[in-house]
């Protein structure tokens, strides 16, 4: 079932990998929703995650973040440990101003957008930078505007996110995490609740970004997308990763009879 | 570094669970003892100290006069209580009506009830007799259908419980509104979308979500109020816990004993009751505090695992197609 | 001069209808008691050295201990009393508002004396010495005209009201309550409230048929309702009041009796006492931890 | 701008329409968001309403169903005028009572679901059915457990809505709006949490419903179902409706220069 | 069917904005006015029964001990909240937190405050320096290094205000407790995920947005602390605004209008209070309560729409590409 496919450019040119999962399980209670999960990505590769509904997706990127603590398996981003600290082969937790640290590195969309409902669009955007990187107010509110600008959200700097469409929240969202500058950006489909026009502006957003060299993992419906910017595709199912590799073979010429099934629903 | 399982394939071989040592947080331990240590030898000169005669508190009790006395103060509490709820509630929903003046009226009910102190309410919840001697029901300006005597309806056990009922009402109805603004917004659009008439929607939909902000701080007026009763002396009414000890106290001289006799009983029906709330919000926290956010780290949830096959079948598409 | 401007200083003028005022009359200072040096001597060593004489008192209980118009200096009888016995014994007496249930502890550590009126009772003996410096009785009162006809042999079924925590409360009261009942009739429907004064406006006011307090208690009240209430019946249950002294300093309670008598013979007692029109309440000599019958 | 092209099939066989939007403004303070709309839906119609984000598209849809009062125009569905009474030219407030009534013959699946948090699956599909409509627990549980293994969700009923995925979620809504049996479904992004694989399925359940004919007004991202399933399709931008009419025509041959650059960035 | 517009061409005519007549409740409207009619009758016989002496009410509102009184009770308000508000938010944060001996701390804490009366407390607080003649600070078994006379550390004035604030600081942690408790989880995850440190996210992200539902209990705390100074006199403290009626009500045996100036100055203070509740909570609640939810009918909104093109450029696609 997870038979590993030769993964992409990053360990094909023997570059360090960036994220490295080494079989990740999650359990919650009696649920076992990731079932050893094993993963690279190297540095300013896009990987992509497809997959159906509940396959665990949203989990694996939030495990990534530290958002839940894995039940067994490792996973390294830069080549430290994610939530713990091993020492003599036994692990530690790691305290939550580590943890807050190696966050600071990656930038996180949340499928449910959870902007700051007390704060404007434009407010959302600066308040890590400035409360986080101690950024001046006013060099963040440059770089925060020039953000909106790019998910053409200008206009809407000074609205409180219930005064947005979903659209503009998620919009919101994407600028919020970039704003950070992370190394590592992880998009929980970033472009769910956007129109067809925007999807488009949004991805170009991201081609730049991946462009620019940043590392990203993406998970999204949008198979276009996979087969245009990834650089490898994965596709998991009921928490085990099916198959994985370049995206244009995957798509073109599935091995598994679960991910020929889901892309023929797809295409 | 190392791969702690075996390959890949989850279904094979063991899996090797993480038990990660926490974090070390040497200075909360530090601090943590000095608390322990101050709680030990404040609780030590309690019990030592002769001044707090504990003989005098052990004969006291479990006096007849002590037991009747926490039996009143649970009826005036639960009775002014019952009273109070179900006028805060209604209060709250005025606030929100959309008739100005039902909304004015219950600002102004809370205004003035939480605005002056109780004590002078009871005092006048006691003076009512005298000040207004006849209470006539009658049509304004017309025939006088009912008289009856003030002494007579508002005895000091219903002067008790309405006055404090009503004061509390306002404190209430405060927390209610609180509550009632903490439910997202979307909650109500999605269940009047769906048809339900606003009483409905507030019953089932708002409120039971509310309760998980409202009960915290009604725990803290229900425990308070259980020491308020103790004014209803200016009623007057004489038999609640803390008037007994007082008398006690007045009899013996020994005033000491006696307010840690009324204390611990205070402190023993304030425990029942925090118990009581941590059942009561546990049960308005489902779905929402009680999810399970850490995993079931007992073997058996492995051992469930394993026996399961991971071909997917365990995932959520089955019904996928009609 | 007012310290706000704006504000009135009605607290300030004597309070209307009142007889038994601070600085009346009969002006006597209880501070020109003579020291004496002899009595000095047998005070305990902690006392011995200090300037000052502490006394806890409930200062709500006039006219023997309550507050000048100020709202904060302690007078009444006791509040003089008390000056007296600090001037014999050369100190200064220091007289604090205290809440009843807060004096008796105190006794020993902050207060010296606890002076507020506290009858002497058997049970009450246990928790303290006591030095008896007055003679009060139990004096009822009605309604001018005494409208509902009361008689102290019919009070069953009546509305009584005393003050929480007094004899008059229990057993007096109590006790004819049962009396009441265990001869069928209805019991007395007693009213016990915190302040004397609640007391006596609920008897003006007609929500109560009869009071019953201390003799000197009546008497006040008596005088500043201005003429709104009469005396029902005779004092009666003459009880002694005592001046509190922590149970383990006897010796300070034997020079407190000491003091009392010296006082008693040399007239200042007496002068104290006419000063707050209660004379009629002295007693002969002081006794320390008197036998009493209840 | 607004230039209402001839409409669907309903209006094109002279049947009365159910819903008839007429003139309909809306402003949030001082933002007009919605700028005259014009629309009819015959029964058994669906209508399909594109356009980019912050178009006003949900606004429309919440307008419909009294969540939001119009500032002027009016709506009426099944010839009954929505949120008003009009008495002698002059329009008097429903009471609750009747606007609840209203609302029971629409059903509403929102963009961001709304479920009930303090409910399980079941529990929020058979609310409205045993508290609105008065049926049995035990029948409202039959029905309820229908629908939600028609949305693939059975094993998933007793889950509270945090412990489900954003796709399952939305199924949810789906199933807890469709128990009401209403007349008539508004659809806001309906797809927008879901994969690829799924959103066939879900599709595939709204075309049985039209086929058994529902009618219904989608708001999607969707161009393969508008062209599909859609007897009418509707582009809004701006609080406008630019075009409306048959959606293969519309797609393959747009009339406004708007209309054709939105659809160029989604084919 | 009438179509109030000329055309469907929003720019062009005139926008006849819905100005609809309001739903008649007029079971409402009786039942208010049977409302105001009791509050005018028991406002006018307040005014009017002679009982209530309102010639010394009159005398006394503004006497300067009196207005001493109301400073005082003031002072004793502010300072024992501002120590109980400081506490509540560690206490709130120690029942979070990960050490258990911290988590059990703050609950026996919260347990204790809240189960035994304020009056006993402050009893124990007038008493300290009775059973505790000295507090000695030193090295436990070791040398002593400070031995201070209790008496002159705690004196009335402080007894009173760490007593009352140790009390209240245990209503209050419930309270913020229920506040942070109805912030979405989501809230947290997104700080979280943005590197921010735990006591950043409480302050920045979790707080504030919990003040929505902490601001009206903790009012009732606070209008509840003003009364409850009054029991100070247990420390003793005799300068309150109770107190000082009370001596009044006594030497001029009227206690009636004396508790009426109580109230009416507790009254003011309570709506000086309401007052400035309702903007904090105003403030708090941007960006969800005041988010415009119905249109503004000013015409100027109106004219504005017709001044713009609606050509779509008002949209917020603008900036769209890059
Ligand atoms: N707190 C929880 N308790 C129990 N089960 C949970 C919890 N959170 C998630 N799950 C389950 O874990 C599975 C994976 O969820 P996840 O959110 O990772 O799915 P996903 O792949 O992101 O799906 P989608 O595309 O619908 O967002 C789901 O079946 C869900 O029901
Ligand atoms: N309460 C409000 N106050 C002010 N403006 C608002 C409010 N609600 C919505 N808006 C504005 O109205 C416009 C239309 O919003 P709407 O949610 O209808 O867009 P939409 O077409 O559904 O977009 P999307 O596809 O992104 O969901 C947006 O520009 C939004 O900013
Ligand atoms: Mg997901
Ligand atoms: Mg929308």
């Amino acid at each position: 079932m997870t038979e590993t496919t030769p993964l992409a450019k990053g360990k094909a040119h023997g570059v360090k990998p960036l994220v490295k999962v080494e079989g990740v399980h999650k359990f919650f209670g009696e649920h076992h929703v990731l079932k050893g999960i094993d993963m690279t990505v190297a540095p300013g590769e896009v990987s992509v995650i497809i997959g159906p509904s509940g396959s665990g997706k949203s989990t694996l990127l939030r495990c990534i973040n530290v958002l839940e603590t894995i039940s067994a398996g490792r996973i390294y981003v830069h080549d430290s440990l994610i939530g713990y600290r091993e020492v003599n082969g036994k692990l530690h937790d790691l305290s939550t101003k580590h943890i807050a640290a190696q966050r600071r590195e990656i930038g996180m969309v949340f499928q449910r957008f959870n902007l700051f409902p007390h704060k404007t669009a434009l407010q959302n955007v600066i308040e890590a930078p400035t409360q986080v990187k101690r950024q001046s107010k006013a060099a963040a509110k440059l770089k925060a505007l020039e953000l909106l600008e790019m998910v053409g959200l200008s206009d809407r700097a000074d609205f409180y996110p219930a005064q947005l469409s979903g659209g503009q929240q998620q919009r919101v969202a994407i600028a919020r995490a970039l704003a950070m500058e992370p190394e590592l950006m992880l998009f929980d489909e970033p472009t769910s609740a956007l129109d067809p026009e925007l999807v488009g502006d949004v991805l170009e957003v991201m081609k730049d970004l991946a462009k620019s060299g940043m590392t990203m993992i993406v998970v999204t419906h949008e198979i276009g997308f996979a087969r245009e910017v990834g650089d490898t595709l994965t596709f998991m199912d009921a928490g085990v990763v099916v198959e994985s590799g370049n995206p244009r073979e995957i798509i073109a010429n599935p091995q598994h009879a679960r991910t020929k099934e889901f892309l023929s629903r797809v295409l | 570094m190392r791969s702690p399982l075996g390959g890949s394939q989850p279904a094979g071989g063991d899996i090797d669970l993480i038990k990660a040592v926490p974090v070390r947080h040497p200075g909360r331990w530090v601090g943590a003892a000095v608390i322990i240590i101050v709680l030990v030898l404040v609780a030590q000169s309690l019990v030592t100290n002769e001044r707090f005669r504990w003989d005098i508190v052990g004969t006291y009790i479990l006096d007849v006069l002590v037991i009747q006395g926490v039996g009143w103060t649970l009826i005036l509490t639960v009775a002014s209580m019952a009273i109070a709820i179900v006028l805060a509630i209604l209060l709250a929903f005025m606030r929100q009506s959309d008739n100005p003046l039902f909304r004015y009226v219950a600002w102004v009910w809370v205004w003035f009830f939480r605005g002056t102190p109780i004590y002078t309410q009871l005092v006048f919840w006691g003076l009512v007799a005298t000040l207004y001697p006849t209470i006539v029901l009658g049509v304004p300006f017309g025939p006088e259908l009912l008289t009856v005597n003030t002494s007579i309806l508002i005895t000091a056990k219903v002067g008790a419980i309405v006055g404090l009922g009503l004061n509390e009402s306002a404190y209430l109805a405060e927390i209610f509104r609180a509550g009632l603004k903490s439910v997202d917004n979307g909650q109500m659009e999605a269940a009047e979308a769906l048809g339900m008439r606003r009483s409905k929607v507030m019953w089932r939909i708002v409120l039971p979500q509310a309760m998980r902000v409202i009960i915290p701080p009604t725990g803290n007026e229900t425990i308070g109020m259980l020491k308020t009763t103790s004014l209803v002396l200016a009623v007057p009414f004489t038999l609640d816990l803390t008037f007994v000890t007082n008398t006690l106290a007045n009899r013996t001289y020994e005033p000491i004993p006696l307010l840690i006799v009324a204390a611990i009983w205070y402190l023993i029906i304030t425990s029942v009751l925090m118990v009581g709330q941590y059942f009561i919000e546990k049960h308005y926290g489902k779905g929402v505090d009680n999810v399970m956010k850490a995993p079931v780290m007992a073997t058996a949830a492995v051992a469930a695992a394993h026996a399961k096959p991971t071909t997917g079948t365990d995932g959520s598409k089955e019904g996928g197609k009609e | 001069a007012l310290a706000l401007t704006g504000c009135t200083d009605a607290s300030q003028q004597p309070a209307p209808g009142s007889t038994a005022s601070a600085g009346g009359a009969a002006a006597f200072d209880p501070t020109t008691a003579p020291k004496d040096e002899a009595l000095i001597a047998l005070l305990p060593a902690a006392l011995k050295d200090k300037a000052t004489l502490e006394i806890g008192s409930d200062t709500s209980y006039e006219p023997a201990e309550f507050l000048d118009k100020d709202g904060q200096t302690p007078v009444g009888y006791d509040i003089d009393m008390a000056k007296a016995i600090a001037a014999t014994l050369g100190k200064k007496a220091v007289a604090h508002t205290a809440d009843f249930p807060t004096i008796l502890p105190k006794l020993g550590t902050v207060y010296d004396l606890g002076m507020s009126s506290f009858t002497i009772t058997q049970e009450r003996s246990k928790a303290v010495n006591f030095v008896s410096y007055f003679n009060a009785g139990t004096l009822w009162a009605v309604q001018k005209g005494n409208p509902n006809k009361i008689t102290m042999d019919d009070l069953c079924g009546k509305k009584v009201g005393v003050q929480t925590g007094t004899v008059q409360e229990e057993p007096d009261v109590s006790d004819r309550s049962k009396a009441c009942v265990a001869a069928g009739k209805p019991a007395i429907d007693i009213i016990s409230l915190k302040n004397q004064t609640d007391i006596t406006t609920r008897l003006v006011g007609g929500t109560i048929d009869a009071m019953a307090a201390d003799s000197p208690i009546t008497r006040n009240a008596l005088a500043n309702t201005g003429g709104k209430l009469e005396v029902l019946g005779d004092i009666y249950d003459s009880a002694e009041q005592g001046i509190a002294i922590a149970k383990n300093d006897l010796p300070l309670a034997e020079v407190i009796e000491k003091v009392m008598n010296k006082l008693i013979t040399d007239g200042t007692y007496m002068k104290i006492l006419e000063k707050w029109n209660n004379a009629d309440g002295a007693i002969k000599t002081a006794v320390l931890n008197p036998a009493v019958s209840n």
